[in-house]
C-alpha cells in the first residue's frame, strides 16, 4: 500500500494546493448551497410533473440538436482559422467569440433582427419557403448553436494548432485531398480536443436562457427548456425554481461526468 | 400623511435612500428620484431596478433596501410573510393593458376576439408573471380562447416582438405601449379586469427609514402623481 | 518520361539551386551535409513546397513552374517514406498501406487486398492488424515503404528512411529496402547521409552542398574522383557486388575476397579505403586478402593520400604522406594490396 | 503576385469551405444586424453620457478583476486537475464545468444562499468581521469570476495536459520544489494557453448578466455593468440597448483581437 | 560516501534488477542495449521512479528503501544531464545555470555570478544570454552539463550527454566532458551506447542487458575479456592516452604510434582490434606502424578470434580463424603487429 502510494514528487505545495482548494470551494460550495436550500420534498413531485418533464426533454434534444448544428458548422469554421490561409485571422478569431460577451438577450433580438419575420434575412424565408423561425423548436436549436458555437470553435482551433500538420502533408502525398485528409487524419487525431469542445458547447447550450427566450419565446412543449422553466418559477415559486435547477445540473453533471472521464482523462 | 408633500419634511430627512424598484419604473422612477435629490440637498437616492421577483428575493436574503416598490402585490407579499416591510404596504400606482400592435397594424386587429385567430401570431406573458395572470382575466371576461405563439417571461420580451413585428398583437402595459414610438396600443373594453396593482412599502430593515417615509410620499404627492400619469398609470 | 527538375526555393538565409534529372527505373541518391538543401528539394518534388523559380517536369507534364503551374501533392504521382515515416496512429498497418489506395479511388475491399498483399510482400502480413505505436522501428519504416509504394507512384522519395534504425535492423532493412527499389520501375530519389546507403542502394549521387550540387556521377565514379574533400571522406568506400559461399566472395566485376563472417548467395562486400594497406612484395601474415595492384592515380587530401589501383578487383587506398614517399609511389607502379578479412563487411544484397 | 500566393495544397475543400463559411455567417450575420438596425446618430451621446461612461469603466473594471480572482484560484485548480493525484478528478472536472449549466440567475440565487447577509457563510461575515458582499462592486466581481472561471480552469488544465513534464522533472532534479517547478518551468511554457483561457473567462466575465443583477443588484456606479445597463435600456429605450451593445461587443472585439492576435497566433 | 544501489524496478513486460556501486571520484558508465533498463535505473538513481525493491545507499543516507523511505528528486544533492538536455526555453543559457542555485536557495546575485562562472568554465561566457533555442547541439549540451554541475551535485547523471551531436561537435565536447568529469569529485553514472565514449570517459563499465548486469570492470578488461559476444562486439576498441606531437603520438604506457592527421598535446589514440594485421615477420609497405607482440591469448567468438597480444603497446586484434589456422598462433608466440596510421583515431583527451 505503501509502496504503491509513494509519491515520486514531494509533498503538494500549500502555495497551489491552497488557492486551489479555495477556487473549488468557491465553485462548489454556492451549488452546496442550493442543495441545501432546496425543498428536496417536492422533488419528486416536481421531477414527475408532465411539464418538468417536458422541459427537461426538451433541454436535452435541443443542446444536442444546438451541438450537433455546432460540430457541423464549428469544427469547419475552426479548422479554416486554424489551416485556411485567410486573410485578417486575427480579426475573425476575436469576431467569433463576440457571441461569449454579448448579453445573451441582445444576441437574441440580433438574432431577430436577421431571422425574425422582418429579419434582414427572415423576410425572405417567410416570403419565399414560408419558413419562420421564430417561436419554433428550430428557433430553439438555433439561438443555443449561436450562444454555444464559439466554445467549440475556440476548443477545436486550439487542437487543430496543435496537431501535427505533417501528418496531413503525408495523407496529400498519398493522394488525398484536403477533405479527406481532414476526415480520415486530422479528425481522428485531434478527437479528444473535438470531444472538450463539444462538451463545453453542449453545456452551455444546455444552460442558455436569455437568447433563447428572446428568439424563440416560451411554449410549452415547444420552446420551453428547463432554464425558461426554471425562469418563470422564479416569479411564483422560488423554491421549485431551484429544485429544477438541480435536476438540470445532476442531469448535466453526469452526462459530464460520464464523457470527459471516458475521453479526457484517458491519455494523462 | 399621504397629501403631504417632500418639501415639509425635507429638514429631517439626509442621507441615502435605496429604492428598489421593478424594472418597469425606471424611467418615471428615476425622474421622481432627480426630483426628490432636488427637493432634499444632501440626500442621495440609489436605485436597484430589476425583476419584482427577483428584488423580492433579494430582499428576503438581507439586501440593503429602505423602500420595496413592486409591480405586482405578490412579490410584496413574499417579503411581507418574510416580516420584510414595516407598517403596511399602499398601491401607489396601477396599470392596465392595452393591445399592442406593429405600427401600421398589418394584421388588421380590432379586439381581443383576434387573439383566437390562429393564423395571427400573438405573443402573452406567462401566466407565471402578472401581466400574464392579468390577460388571463381578460379573455376571460371576453370569452375568448387565445392561441399564443409565446409566453414571455416579461411584458419588455413582449413588447420586444411586437416593435420588431415578430408577432401581429400582443397584450401590454398601457405603459409599454407609452414608451416606445414604434407600437400602436389599441384600447379594449375589459382592460377594467385587468388592472395591476403597484403597492409600495418602507422595508423593517431600513437603514433611513426616515428617508424611506419620505421618499413614498414623494411618490404619492401630487408631483409624482403626474409624473406616474404622464408614463401611462393610472394614480389612486 | 524522364523526370527533370530544376528546383530554385529560396529562404530566410538559403537558397536552394539544384538541377536533378531522373530515368524511369533510376535511383538517384541526394547527398550532402546538414543544411544542405535535400529535404527542401524533397519536398518541393513532393508538391509540399512550391518552387519559386525553375520546373519539375516529368515526361510530358509540367508539375511546377512558377508563376503559371503548380500541381499539389495529391494530384502528383508520387510516393514519399518520411524520415519519421509519419504513419497514421489510428489506423492499422493495413489501413495505413490501404489509405493511398482508397484516397486514389480503390474501392474499399480491393484496397485492403492489394494492402495485404504488399504488407505480405515487406514481410509484414502477421502485423496488418497491429497500431503503428507498437511496431518496431523497422517494422513502422516497412509499413512506410509499403504504404508509399501501394499507389505505384511515378516517383519515389525517400527522406533519410534507414536513419532511425539501430545497427542491427538497419542491415536487414537496406537489403529489403534494395530489392524493392531494383524491381520498381518509377523514378526514385534518396535523401541520405549515409555513403553506405547511397552507394548500396543508389545507381547515381548527387551530392548537395549549399543548397548546389557540387557533384554528380555513378557511385563509382564519384568515389574515385571525389571534387571536394567532404565528398571524398563521404563515399570513399571500395564497394562491389558479388556471391558469397560462405567466407569466399566471388566478385560480379572479376576478383575473389576473403571475409570474416560467413554469408550466401548475393552480397555487397565493402571496406574503406583506409584498410587497404599497400605492399612492395607480397605480404605474408594475418591479411586474408592480397593481390597484385597497378598505382592509376594518387590525389592529395589534406592529411591522408587516395591512391587509385587497377586490379582484379580495382580498388582505392588511402594512406598517410609519408608512405607515398616511403614507397616512391608513382602511377603504373605494381604493387600488392592488402585487406584483412576483419575488415571486409558483406550485406545481403 | 500569383507565385507568392499559390497554395502548397490544393483548393480549399468546399465540403469544409461551405460549412465554414455559413458558420461564420451565421456568428457575424446577426452582429451584422445589429450593426444595421442600430441608431447610430444617438452614439455619441450615449457613448459621451456619463452613466453609460460609468458603465463601461465599471464593467472592464470588473471583468479585469474577476478575472484576476480567476487566474489566482483558477490556475492552481487547473493545475490539481491535471496533476494532483486526487482521487475522484473525472468527477471534480464535471463539477468544475457546472456553473456553466447553472441557468445564471440561479447562480446568482445560489451566491446568495452563501455569502448573503443571511447565508450560509454570509451570515458569519456579517457577525464576525461586518463584511457584506452583495450589492457591492465585489460582489460583482464575486460573480463574474463564479460563472467565468469553469472557462479559465478548462482550457489551462488542458495546457497543462499537453505541457511536457520531463522539464518539470528537469526541475526537480535541481532542486527545486514543486511549487518552484510550476512557477519558474510551467507557468511560462504554458502562457499562451493560460492567456487564451484568460481571455475566455475575461470575455465571459463582460458579458454577464444574470447572476450579477441577482447577486450584487443594479446600483448605477456600484454594481450597474454594461449587460445591466443594456437591462435596463431595454426597459425605457430599446434602440439605446442595441447601441450599449454595440459599444461593449467593439470594446471587447478590440481588446480581444489585440491579445489573441499578439498571443495565440504567434506559433502557427 | 560510496553509493551503494540495488535497483529493482517492475514494469509492464521488464523487470530491472541490478547493483551498481559507485566511489567518490569514480565515473562509472553503463552500457547496453536498446530497452536494456539504462534510462530506468538512472531515473531511480535521480528519484523520479520510486524502486519497488532493493534500495539506494550513499553514505550513511538512505535514498530509497521500499516501503518506508522515498526522498523526492528535489531533495537529493544530485546533477541530470538528460539526454535531450531539457533546457528551459523561456530562460538564458545563464539562467539556466543559475535555476539549480536559485532553487537550492542561493540569493540572485551570487547565483548569477556562479552561474557566470560555470558557463565560462564550460567556455560559453560569450553566450550567457542566448536562449537555448539559439544554441547548437553542442552549446546546449555544455549549458546542460554547467546546470547539473553548478549545484556541486554529489551524484552525477548522464544520459546518452553525447548521442545528439553530429559526429564533429562530438569530438569536441567528448574531450570537454573528460575534462570536466576528471576533476568533478563527485559521484558519476554515465548511460551510453557509444563504447568510445564509455572508454575514454569512464573508470568501470557496467554493462546491462535485459536489466540485469551481465558483466563489469574496468574498460581493459571488460575489452580484454568480454563475457558475451554482446559486450565483445561493443569493447572491442584498442584504447590508449598519449602525446601527440605532429603525426606521432608517444603512449604513455610506453611505444609509439603513428596516425595520418597531426595533432598535438594529450591525446586519446584508438583504433580497432579487426584494424591489426598479424605478420609472423616485420611488414614491408604501407602500415607505419609495426611493432612486436607475443600472444598472450585467444578467444574464439561467432567469427573472428580475439587474439591479446602483449608488446609496447599491448594490443588486440580479430582475425579470421583461418589465419589463426595458418599462422598456427599458440599463446607465446612471438608475431609482429601492424596498424595503418590512416586506422588510427586520435583524439584530444
Ligand atoms: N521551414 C523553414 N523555414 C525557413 N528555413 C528553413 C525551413 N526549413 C529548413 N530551412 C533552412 O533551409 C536550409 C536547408 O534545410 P533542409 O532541411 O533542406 O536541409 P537538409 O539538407 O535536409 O539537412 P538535414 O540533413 O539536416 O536534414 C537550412 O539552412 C534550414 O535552416
Ligand atoms: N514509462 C514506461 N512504462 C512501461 N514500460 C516502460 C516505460 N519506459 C520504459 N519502459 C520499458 O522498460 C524497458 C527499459 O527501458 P529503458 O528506457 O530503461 O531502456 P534503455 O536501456 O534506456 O534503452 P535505450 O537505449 O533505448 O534508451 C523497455 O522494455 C521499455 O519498453
Ligand atoms: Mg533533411
Ligand atoms: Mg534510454
Amino acid at each position: 500500500m505503501t509502496s504503491a502510494r509513494r509519491r515520486t514528487r514531494g509533498r503538494l505545495p500549500v502555495v497551489l494546493v491552497l488557492p486551489a482548494v479555495v477556487g473549488l470551494a468557491f465553485l462548489l460550495v454556492p451549488l452546496v448551497g442550493l442543495l441545501v436550500r432546496a425543498p428536496w420534498d417536492t422533488l419528486p413531485e416536481q421531477l414527475f410533473s408532465s411539464s418538468v418533464g417536458e422541459a427537461l426533454r426538451l433541454s436535452l434534444v435541443c443542446a444536442s440538436l444546438a451541438t450537433v448544428v455546432c460540430l457541423v458548422l464549428g469544427v469547419p469554421l475552426a479548422w479554416l482559422l486554424a489551416r485556411g490561409d485567410v486573410p485578417g485571422r486575427g480579426v475573425l478569431r476575436a469576431l467569433v467569440t463576440v457571441p461569449l460577451v454579448l448579453p445573451p438577450v441582445v444576441g437574441g433580438v440580433a438574432l431577430l433582427f436577421v431571422l425574425g419575420r422582418r429579419g434582414l434575412v427572415g423576410q425572405y424565408l417567410d416570403a419565399w419557403f414560408g419558413i419562420s423561425l421564430p417561436f419554433t423548436t428550430a428557433g430553439v436549436v438555433l439561438a443555443e448553436a449561436f450562444v454555444a458555437m464559439p466554445f467549440l470553435v475556440i476548443s477545436v482551433e486550439g487542437a487543430l494548432r496543435a496537431a501535427d500538420p505533417r501528418y496531413e502533408e503525408a495523407a496529400a502525398t498519398l493522394g488525398a485531398s484536403r477533405w479527406l485528409a481532414f476526415r480520415r487524419v486530422t479528425l481522428p487525431s485531434i478527437l479528444p480536443g473535438v470531444v472538450a469542445g463539444t462538451v463545453l458547447c453542449w453545456a452551455r447550450a444546455l444552460g442558455e436562457f436569455g437568447a433563447t427566450i428572446t428568439f424563440a419565446g416560451n411554449f410549452p412543449g415547444e420552446t420551453t427548456t428547463m432554464p425558461l422553466a426554471v425562469y418563470l418559477a422564479l416569479e411564483t415559486d422560488p423554491d421549485a425554481a431551484i429544485v429544477l435547477s438541480v435536476v438540470l445540473l445532476l442531469v448535466s453533471v453526469g452526462v459530464l461526468a460520464a464523457l470527459r472521464d471516458r475521453w479526457i482523462s484517458g491519455p494523462s | 400623511g399621504a397629501d403631504s408633500s417632500g418639501a415639509e419634511v425635507g429638514g429631517a430627512v439626509d442621507g441615502r435612500v435605496t429604492v428598489f424598484a421593478a424594472a418597469s419604473l425606471t424611467e418615471t422612477f428615476t425622474r421622481l428620484g432627480e426630483d426628490f435629490e432636488a427637493a432634499h440637498p444632501g440626500v442621495e437616492v440609489v436605485f436597484n431596478f430589476g425583476g419584482s421577483s427577483a428584488l423580492a428575493q433579494q430582499i428576503n436574503q438581507g439586501a440593503p433596501a429602505d423602500v420595496f416598490a413592486s409591480a405586482a402585490p405578490a412579490n410584496m407579499t413574499q417579503v411581507g410573510d418574510a416580516g420584510g416591510i414595516s407598517g403596511a404596504a399602499v398601491t401607489f400606482a396601477r396599470n392596465r393593458l392595452e393591445i399592442a400592435v406593429p405600427k401600421g397594424n398589418p394584421a388588421g386587429i380590432t379586439g381581443l376576439a383576434d387573439f383566437g385567430d390562429a393564423d395571427a401570431k400573438i405573443a402573452l406573458c406567462a401566466e407565471q408573471v402578472p401581466c400574464g395572470a392579468a390577460a388571463k382575466r381578460a379573455f376571460e371576461a371576453a370569452g375568448v380562447t387565445a392561441r399564443p405563439d409565446t409566453l414571455e417571461q416579461d411584458v419588455k420580451a413582449v413588447l420586444t416582438k411586437v416593435r420588431l413585428g415578430e408577432v401581429d398583437a400582443a397584450l401590454v402595459y398601457r405603459t409599454d405601449v407609452r414608451s416606445t414610438g414604434e407600437v400602436e396600443g389599441i384600447e379594449f373594453p375589459e382592460a377594467d379586469r385587468t388592472v395591476n396593482d403597484y403597492p409600495i412599502a418602507p422595508l423593517a430593515k431600513a437603514r433611513n427609514a426616515a428617508g424611506a417615509r419620505a421618499f413614498i410620499d414623494h411618490v404619492r404627492s401630487d408631483r409624482g402623481r403626474a409624473v406616474l400619469a404622464e408614463a401611462g398609470f393610472d394614480t389612486p | 518520361m524522364t523526370l527533370h527538375a530544376d528546383l530554385r526555393v529560396g529562404r530566410a538565409g538559403f537558397v536552394l539551386a539544384a538541377e536533378v534529372t531522373v530515368e524511369p527505373g533510376e535511383v538517384v541518391a541526394l547527398l550532402g551535409p546538414n543544411g544542405a538543401g535535400k529535404t527542401t528539394a524533397l519536398r518541393a518534388l513532393a508538391g509540399l513546397l512550391p518552387l519559386s523559380g525553375g520546373h519539375i517536369r516529368v515526361g510530358g507534364q509540367t508539375w511546377d513552374a512558377p508563376p503559371e503551374v503548380f500541381r499539389p501533392a495529391e494530384r502528383r504521382p508520387i510516393g514519399v517514406v518520411f524520415q519519421d515515416y509519419l504513419l497514421f496512429a489510428h489506423l492499422s498497418a493495413l489501413e495505413n498501406v490501404a489509405f493511398g489506395l482508397r484516397a486514389r479511388g480503390t474501392g474499399r475491399a480491393a484496397a485492403r487486398e492489394e494492402a495485404a498483399r504488399w504488407l505480405d510482400r515487406v514481410g509484414l502480413a502477421a502485423h496488418a492488424k497491429a497500431k503503428p505505436r507498437t511496431l518496431s522501428g523497422g517494422q513502422a519504416q516497412r509499413v512506410a515503404l509499403a504504404r508509399a509504394l501501394a499507389t505505384s507512384p511515378e516517383l519515389l522519395l525517400l527522406d533519410e528512411p534507414l536513419a532511425a534504425l539501430d545497427a542491427a535492423t538497419r542491415l536487414h532493412v537496406r537489403a529489403e529496402l534494395g530489392h524493392h527499389l531494383r524491381d520498381y520501375p518509377g523514378h526514385t530519389l534518396l535523401v541520405t547521409h549515409d555513403p553506405l546507403d547511397a552507394m548500396v542502394l543508389a545507381d547515381r549521387l548527387v551530392v548537395l552542398e549549399h543548397g548546389r550540387v557540387v557533384q554528380e556521377g555513378t557511385p563509382t565514379e564519384v568515389a574515385r574522383r571525389p571534387r571536394t574533400s567532404y565528398v571524398a571522406d563521404l563515399v570513399g568506400l571500395n564497394l562491389y557486388r558479388g556471391t558469397a559461399h560462405g567466407t569466399a566472395v566471388s566478385l560480379d566485376a572479376g576478383g575473389t575476397l576473403t571475409i570474416a563472417t560467413p554469408a550466401s548467395g548475393p552480397v555487397h562486400v565493402v571496406f574503406p579505403p583506409t584498410a587497404v594497406s599497400l605492399h612492395p612484395e607480397h605480404p605474408t601474415g594475418s591479411p586474408r586478402n592480397a593481390w597484385r595492384v597497378t598505382v592509376a592515380g594518387i590525389e592529395r587530401h589534406a592529411h591522408t593520400t587516395r591512391v587509385r589501383l587497377d586490379g582484379v578487383p580495382p580498388v582505392l587506398a588511402d594512406i598517410t604522406t609519408a608512405t607515398v614517399a616511403d614507397l616512391r609511389l608513382q602511377p603504373g607502379d605494381e604493387l600488392w594490396a592488402a585487406v584483412k578479412a576483419t575488415e571486409v563487411h558483406a550485406y545481403p544484397s
